[in-house]
């Protein structure tokens, strides 16, 4: 049975097996790891204190305040720094407000899909025989389907919302966390001390759970980071299309949605929510590819 | 094994690919051959002119196929077309005499059995004309001599010349029934200023027909071939004109057309048009029984709610004014003063919704299409008084059909009545119990019934006067605001936007 | 080898009935077929006889049957808005969605295969450091954002390239640079790790301990061996590319398959939605198997041995 | 002359620090002479090798007062010249045969390669100097073979293949990296035989790296015995084998198992205690310090002077010529 080999990440002996307090001396090291995670917390703090962050209320209306240009435009307006959108709302408080939506959006669905996969790839790895076949054949058909245009599709089903977009991502990321908690529980389960530890007669979950799952914690870590910028991705792409987070909720992806038709006059619109997502998405993948060069010490 | 010769050529395709195509000139041209690309929104699934009834579908109708009398779109008075007179026998026959000489694009004579079998085929609504309140007026057609005909209608059908006028092409009978109507659809024959040369993949291309007949009301065209693209999507419209892409487009929001004003290479233009816009109220509950919408007092409390002015200051623009009834002023029979008035006053909205019984407010579908901006000021001030709106933006044709299947209970969506100025064709198929009547009022239906079949103008006005009364009065609607189309085409062309918002490319030429 | 296929080829045909069960699923289950055809303002009687007619009230397993053997004749339905069958009304777009994915391959191939062969040869230089760049922030370039702003740059300030349509060849331009970023991030790592390794291997150093000139020691014996993973992961891009076009055609207009997903979508035309689901699923699972062949018949180990 | 090393010395980068691998090594060859160096595991005797091909890792720094080969000093070279020079005035086979030829080419691509990049002779000219080289290594059907691919053939066959590909172009100079420490006993055989054949053959000089004293037994003329990269005595076989002079060469002799001690192999076998020395900075004295059972003093003061013993070996040592005891047991 050959699942197409993804690139699932080394696993030398020592490295993985004891993440050691040494892990974050070496993190701090980290020159990108440093630069990305600072980015990455300075954006989950705005997610998280939006209201006290935002000027304004980002759903307050002020037609006749509409399209005025940010602060490096000569027609500025002072209040508005980052000027406001077609209905007049600020869109710097938009944006503050875009990070929660996508920061929910991307914890949720990543969590829904980390205990999707990680169940489905213990209980393959563990198990093995027909269990595995099943599994693999699972995870193969999932590898199969495009998601953008499944989700699409769900979505125009039930009607799109915040809800339905994190459950919706949440049933379709979780096959790298399946592929790698498979390979790496097969690895493990061989070792000496998890026979033991089923010789003392300890109960599977405790095995699974206890024995097993910490010690794979490195590889799933990465894996999170990478499915998270896909799902922050796959939000904007949805709300983009108009099935995914719904007005007037300030996603970055429906705000871009909303400018295009005034996209060419006020470039700004587009640009700066778009610029967002970039940075949220880089910083996360460049926390990914820090994290799997201090784990697996993989070559960069 | 791969040799190095091999390996070296698959990447110098690529670069090659690559740079050949980045100088490419668009492949249309403009006024150097006489032809103009236009950036139209809608998707066409045929050009049947009976089945394609949506508004782009109505102005290619009129470049393709000829009606039997053309209205002025400036005086709005009748004049000969493929009929040179016509007379009215009694209350229900009309005489027609048809022009000699006239032929269709594929050559063969235009004559009265033609006019006839297209009436009869279509006024029977097993053969699924899209809008039947357009041919359901006629009994039947009848052929007096090769070029004169007779129409008899069921009943006094006062508005008939405007849909003789407005909505009948006439089609080549031995054509259409050796193709079928499927094909016809594809491949259409008509009598009109051009003929279809190909039609597919977002691109319908027309070609002045060089036989068209002189002295009807529509000129020869001077441009000689027209580029129909079809770009649903706004944003790219607007980017194409401004590239050069396109010579034309429409159906631009005006925020986006006073701002193309800026650019040196466009002319644009806002013309007010016969289309009225409106927030269609659930009040027959087809979106559930027991719905807050079936309630009166909160469908007044949705008028009081929404600030008109500020919208049509704001975001319609042009020459947009409010309506305060469900037609527009333009409109035989449309008396705006017989209408209740809601002033915006969120308080009295807020105390109505209590009354009700919704103190807290309550939450439903607000489907939309034409206007993100507008849609969106609507669901602001929704919400201000508790009524949670979830917005639900869709093409055109989607959002119409979510309407009517009744999936919205409130739909900001606008009206065009065909272009045809009669209440019949705003009051009359709005609110007559059809799939786009939200209300189902059996008095307003049956006064719209009478309306619609009595000859004396007097007695009509009367008619539509009460149900305009006793619509505004159960708040069935919000009625909001005239619809003003946005234009913006490149300064070479010369063109003048009209009311019925029927653009005439036969009438316009390259300076 | 036979044995190898046989495998492959099973699993292909589980994971494509799995697909097809899903499909219907969702166009059966989570979706009332009955309001699709119905339409327009349906009764609760008219829905009924609809349900009658149409067999809908017969075991979901019954149906199921009936459903796959319709697709084996190749009969998808028929789209509730266009009332066309929906596999012509595929087939007419797939030329335009394909010619955009192969493009797009064409092009994020172009760029990975020097860059990742040039950061490989040079590590550590600028030329790695770019490509290490490329790879990581072309991952988090939203591509529907990309497409937007080539638009305006490229198509309404410059002018030099057509922003929608697919009519000439200059049509594909933008459209595949957007769906191409998408795909060359994972190219470029591949193939810089792949190179890496190569070049230190034993047969590299036998070629220059023999002397043969660096140019062929690096694009002809190192690449040929670094190109093999490509291979199977450029089958697996071109399988997501096809689902990508979705929001690459919607922005520029492109009479694809994915804008025909798209409008269908916004339109709940299920037959069409599912019809498309199936198909580009088929086509991936496809590609995958051919990415297999190819790379069994490239790698000589594989062609004999058994997998 | 045909090859002359003067003061070799080779730095690694090792996770930053640099390691002096090879610190001042002399050599000299003559055309036909086989000289073996031979020393432990990790005494840089492998990267003396590539230093004289110039195929150091990257990150390594080479430097020598002189590297002649023929009169060419190699160091000087441009990298087009030194590329023209390989495979087909001195060539070079490695240690392990399973991993040495390219995968995805066959066994006839390769070798045509080589012959071609060197005389621009056309695919079949090649193709029938290819088959020669192949029958001369003791390859059968040489036909089949060139249309097989690496996987398909055994290690020996592969050492004969890469063998035949060093030949291709008639070298004055062949470059042996423990070719035969990857082989089983017999293919062993075979491939020494093939070598010192085909080095008679064509009087080619050939550099021989190895850890096995039996190989050097068997092949060598001349023995360098080198060590934490130094070379600490060389000489004519017959004097180094049978007469060591360095402490370190007695013991290297000493712990090889002697079938004829007692037969039953009962005895201990000697080794050396300690372990090899990594040298990251200049240390003139004695790289056997640290492991000399004849430790003294000045060892650990002064560099060791080269003396010439009678038998006729250099031997860079402090310990005073007759001093040397016969081999204890």
């Amino acid at each position: 049975m050959t699942i197409p080999a993804l690139t699932t990440p080394s696993l030398p002996e020592e490295e993985t097996l004891t993440v050691r307090l040494g892990f974050w001396r070496k993190a701090i090291a980290h020159r990108t790891f440093l630069f990305s995670g600072a980015i990455l917390l300075a954006i989950t703090l705005v997610a998280i204190f939006a209201p006290m962050l935002a000027p304004y209320d980002p759903y307050a209306q002020n037609i006749a305040m509409r399209l005025k240009p940010p602060f490096w435009h000569d027609a500025n307006v002072a209040e508005h720094l980052l000027g406001t959108d077609q209905l007049g709302r600020d869109y710097l408080s938009r944006l503050i407000y875009g990070a929660r939506i996508s920061m929910t959006i991307a914890i949720g669905a990543t969590l829904m899909s980390a205990i999707i996969g990680i169940t489905l790839g213990l209980v393959a790895g563990y198990f093995g025989g027909w269990i595995d076949t099943a599994i693999s054949t699972i995870i193969t058909t999932r590898l199969s389907m495009p998601i953008i245009l499944i989700a699409l599709a769900v979505v125009a089903l039930i009607g799109p919302s915040l809800q339905v977009v994190i459950v919706v991502l949440g049933l379709l990321l979780w096959d790298q966390f399946a592929v790698v908690t498979r390979v790496a529980t097969q690895q493990v389960a061989a070792r000496d001390y998890v026979t033991a530890a089923r010789v003392l007669g300890s109960s599977l979950a405790h095995i699974l759970f206890r024995e097993i799952l910490p010690n794979i914690r490195a590889p799933l870590m990465v894996v999170a980071t990478v499915e998270m910028a896909h799902a922050v991705l796959l939000e904007a792409a949805l709300s983009f299309l108009g099935l995914g987070v719904q007005a007037p909720l300030p996603s970055w992806g429906l705000m871009l949605s909303e400018a295009k038709t005034s996209m060419f006059f006020s470039p700004w619109l587009i640009v700066l929510p778009g610029a967002c997502l970039f940075i949220l998405a880089l910083a996360i993948n460049l926390v990914g590819d820090a994290l799997r060069d201090l784990t697996a010490g993989g070559r960069g | 094994m791969m040799e190095i010769r091999k390996f070296s050529r698959i990447l110098g395709l690529c670069a090659a690919l690559g740079a050949s195509t980045a100088m490419a000139v668009p492949a249309y041209a403009g006024p150097e051959d006489q032809s103009i690309t236009l950036g139209m929104g809608e998707d066409f699934p045929t050009l049947d002119g009976y089945i394609n009834t949506a508004r782009d579908g109505v102005v290619i109708t009129m470049h393709i196929y000829d009606m039997l009398i053309y209205r002025n779109p400036k005086t709005f008075e009748y004049e000969p077309l493929l009929a040179t007179s016509w007379e009215r026998i009694d209350d229900r026959t009309i005489e027609f005499k048809l022009r000699e000489g006239v032929t269709f694009h594929d050559g063969s004579p235009l004559t009265a059995e033609d006019v006839a079998f297209t009436y009869n085929y279509w006024a029977d609504p097993a053969n699924g004309a899209r809008s039947q309140g357009s041919v359901s007026w006629i009994e039947r057609a009848e052929v007096v001599d090769d070029y004169t005909v007779r129409v008899i209608a069921k009943g006094a059908a006062p508005a008939a010349l405007e849909f003789v006028a407005g909505s009948l092409p006439i089609y080549p009978s031995d054509y259409f029934q050796s193709v079928g109507p499927e094909e016809f659809g594809q491949k259409p024959i008509g009598a009109g200023p051009y003929k279809v040369e190909s039609f597919g993949d977002g691109l319908v291309k027309l070609v002045a027909y060089e036989g068209y007949y002189e002295g009807g009301a529509k000129r020869t065209p001077s441009i000689k071939t027209i580029n129909w693209r079809i770009i649903p999507d706004t944003a790219t419209r607007i980017a194409e004109v401004i590239s050069g892409g396109v010579d034309w487009v429409w159906n631009i929001p005006s925020d986006q057309v006073e701002q193309l004003q800026a650019v040196p290479t466009l002319d644009v233009a806002l013309a007010s048009t016969l289309r009225i816009a409106m927030v269609a109220l659930d009040a027959a509950g087809r979106t559930g029984a027991d719905n807050p919408l079936t309630d009166v007092r909160v469908r007044q409390a949705v008028n009081h709610a929404i600030d008109r002015e500020t919208i049509v200051a704001n975001l319609v623009g042009g020459d947009g004014e409010i309506l305060n009834a469900p037609c527009h002023p333009v409109q035989f029979g449309c008396d705006q003063s017989a209408a209740v008035i809601y002033e915006y006053n969120p308080e009295k909205a807020k105390e109505l919704l209590a009354e009700a019984g919704y103190a807290d407010g309550f939450s439903l579908k607000l489907g939309s299409y034409r206007d993100r901006s507008r849609a969106e000021a609507v669901q602001s001030y929704l919400a201000a008084i508790g009524i949670n709106a979830e917005l639900e933006m869709l093409q055109a044709s989607a959002s119409f059909s979510s309407w009517r299947e009744g999936k919205v209970g409130a739909w900001y969506g606008d009206w065009g009545s065909f272009s045809l100025a009669d209440s019949s064709a705003s009051l009359g198929t709005m609110f007559d119990g059809s799939s786009n009547d939200g209300a189902r009022d059996e008095t307003v239906i049956q006064l719209i019934k009478e309306a619609g079949s009595v000859m004396d103008p007097e007695e009509r006005k009367a008619k539509y006067a009460e149900a305009i009364r006793i619509i505004t009065e159960k708040a069935y609607w919000v009625p909001m605001h005239t619809i003003v189309m946005g234009y913006a085409y490149t300064n070479a062309l010369d063109f003048e936007p009209t009311l019925d918002e029927l653009p005439r490319f036969y009438d316009a030429s390259w300076k | 080898m036979l044995s190898f296929l046989l495998k492959r080829a099973t699993m292909a045909v589980v994971v494509m009935v799995n697909v097809s069960i899903i499909c219907f699923v969702l166009s059966n289950v989570a979706y009332d077929p009955a309001i699709g055809i119905a339409g327009a303002q349906a009764t609760d009687e008219d829905l009924a006889l609809i349900r009658q007619t149409y067999g809908l009230d017969r075991p979901l397993l019954v149906r199921y049957g009936e459903y796959i053997g319709n697709i084996a004749q190749g009969d998808f339905g028929v789209s509730y808005l266009t009332k066309r069958p929906v596999l012509d009304m595929i087939v007419e777009r797939l030329p335009v969605t394909a010619l955009l994915a192969i493009l797009s391959m064409a092009l994020a191939l172009a760029i990975a295969l020097p860059l990742g062969s040039a950061a490989a040869l040079w590590p550590d230089t600028i030329i790695d450091r770019l490509a290490q760049l490329l790879a990581v922030a072309g991952q988090a370039i939203p591509n529907f954002w990309a497409g937007l702003l080539l638009i305006v740059l490229f198509g309404v300030q410059l002018r030099w390239l057509p922003i929608s349509g697919s009519e000439s060849v200059a049509h594909f331009v933008l459209p595949s640079i957007t769906l191409g970023t998408f795909a060359m991030p994972p190219l470029i790592r591949l193939i810089r790790a792949g190179m890496i390794e190569v070049l230190a291997s034993d047969y590299i150093r036998t070629a220059k301990a023999m002397g043969i000139r660096p140019f062929q020691i690096t694009f002809k014996y190192a690449l040929k061996n670094a190109v093999l993973p490509v291979v199977s992961l450029s089958a697996v891009q071109l399988g997501f590319m096809l689902g990508g076009s979705i929001v690459v055609e919607s922005i520029f207009a492109l009479n694809g398959v994915g804008y025909l997903a798209w409008q269908s979508m916004s339109r709940s035309d299920m037959p069409v939605i599912q019809a498309i689901v199936l198909l580009i699923s088929l086509i991936y699972i496809v590609l995958t198997l051919l990415a297999d062949l190819l790379n069994a018949y490239m790698d000589p180990r594989l062609r004999s041995a058994r997998k | 002359m045909l090859l002359q090393v003067r003061d070799l010395k080779v730095t690694l980068q090792d996770q930053g620090q640099r390691l002096r691998a090879v610190r001042g090594v002399d050599l000299d060859l003559a055309a036909g002479e086989t000289l073996c160096v031979v020393g432990e595991s990790g005494c840089g005797k492998s990267m003396t090798a590539l230093a004289l091909m110039q195929l150091l890792p990257r990150g390594a720094e080479l430097s020598s007062s002189k590297l002649q080969f023929d009169g060419i000093e190699l160091s000087k070279l441009s990298r087009h010249k030194l590329s023209a020079l390989r495979g087909r005035r001195i060539s070079m086979i490695f240690q392990e045969p399973m991993t040495a030829l390219n995968p995805v080419f066959t066994i006839g691509d390769q070798l045509r390669a080589v012959y071609r990049r060197h005389t621009g002779v056309s695919s079949a000219e090649a193709q029938a100097r290819a088959i020669e080289v192949l029958e001369s290594v003791g390859l059968t059907n040489a036909e089949l073979r060139m249309k097989q691919f690496p996987h398909q053939l055994s290690g020996g066959l592969r050492q004969r293949v890469l063998i035949a590909m060093a030949l291709m172009c008639e070298p004055e100079m062949i470059i042996c990296d423990e070719p035969t420490t990857a082989l089983d006993a017999t293919t062993q055989a075979q491939i020494l035989r093939i070598l010192k054949e085909a080095q008679s053959a064509r009087k080619m000089g050939m550099l021989f790296i190895t850890h096995d004293l039996g190989v050097v037994a068997r092949i060598a003329d001349r023995v360098a015995v080198m060590y934490a990269g130094r070379i600490v005595e060389h000489g004519s076989r017959a004097a180094v084998l049978r007469s060591p002079a360095h402490p370190y060469t007695k013991g290297l002799i000493a712990s090889v198992p002697r079938p004829q001690d007692g037969g039953t192999g009962s005895k201990r076998l000697a080794s050396i205690p300690g372990n090899v020395p990594a040298f990251h900075h200049e240390d003139p004295r004695c790289p056997f310090l640290s492991r000399c059972p004849k430790r003294m003093s000045i060892c650990t003061r002064e560099a060791p002077p080269v003396r010439q013993t009678e038998a006729g070996q250099q031997v860079a040592c402090h310990l005073p010529l007759d001093a040397q005891e016969a081999l204890t047991a």
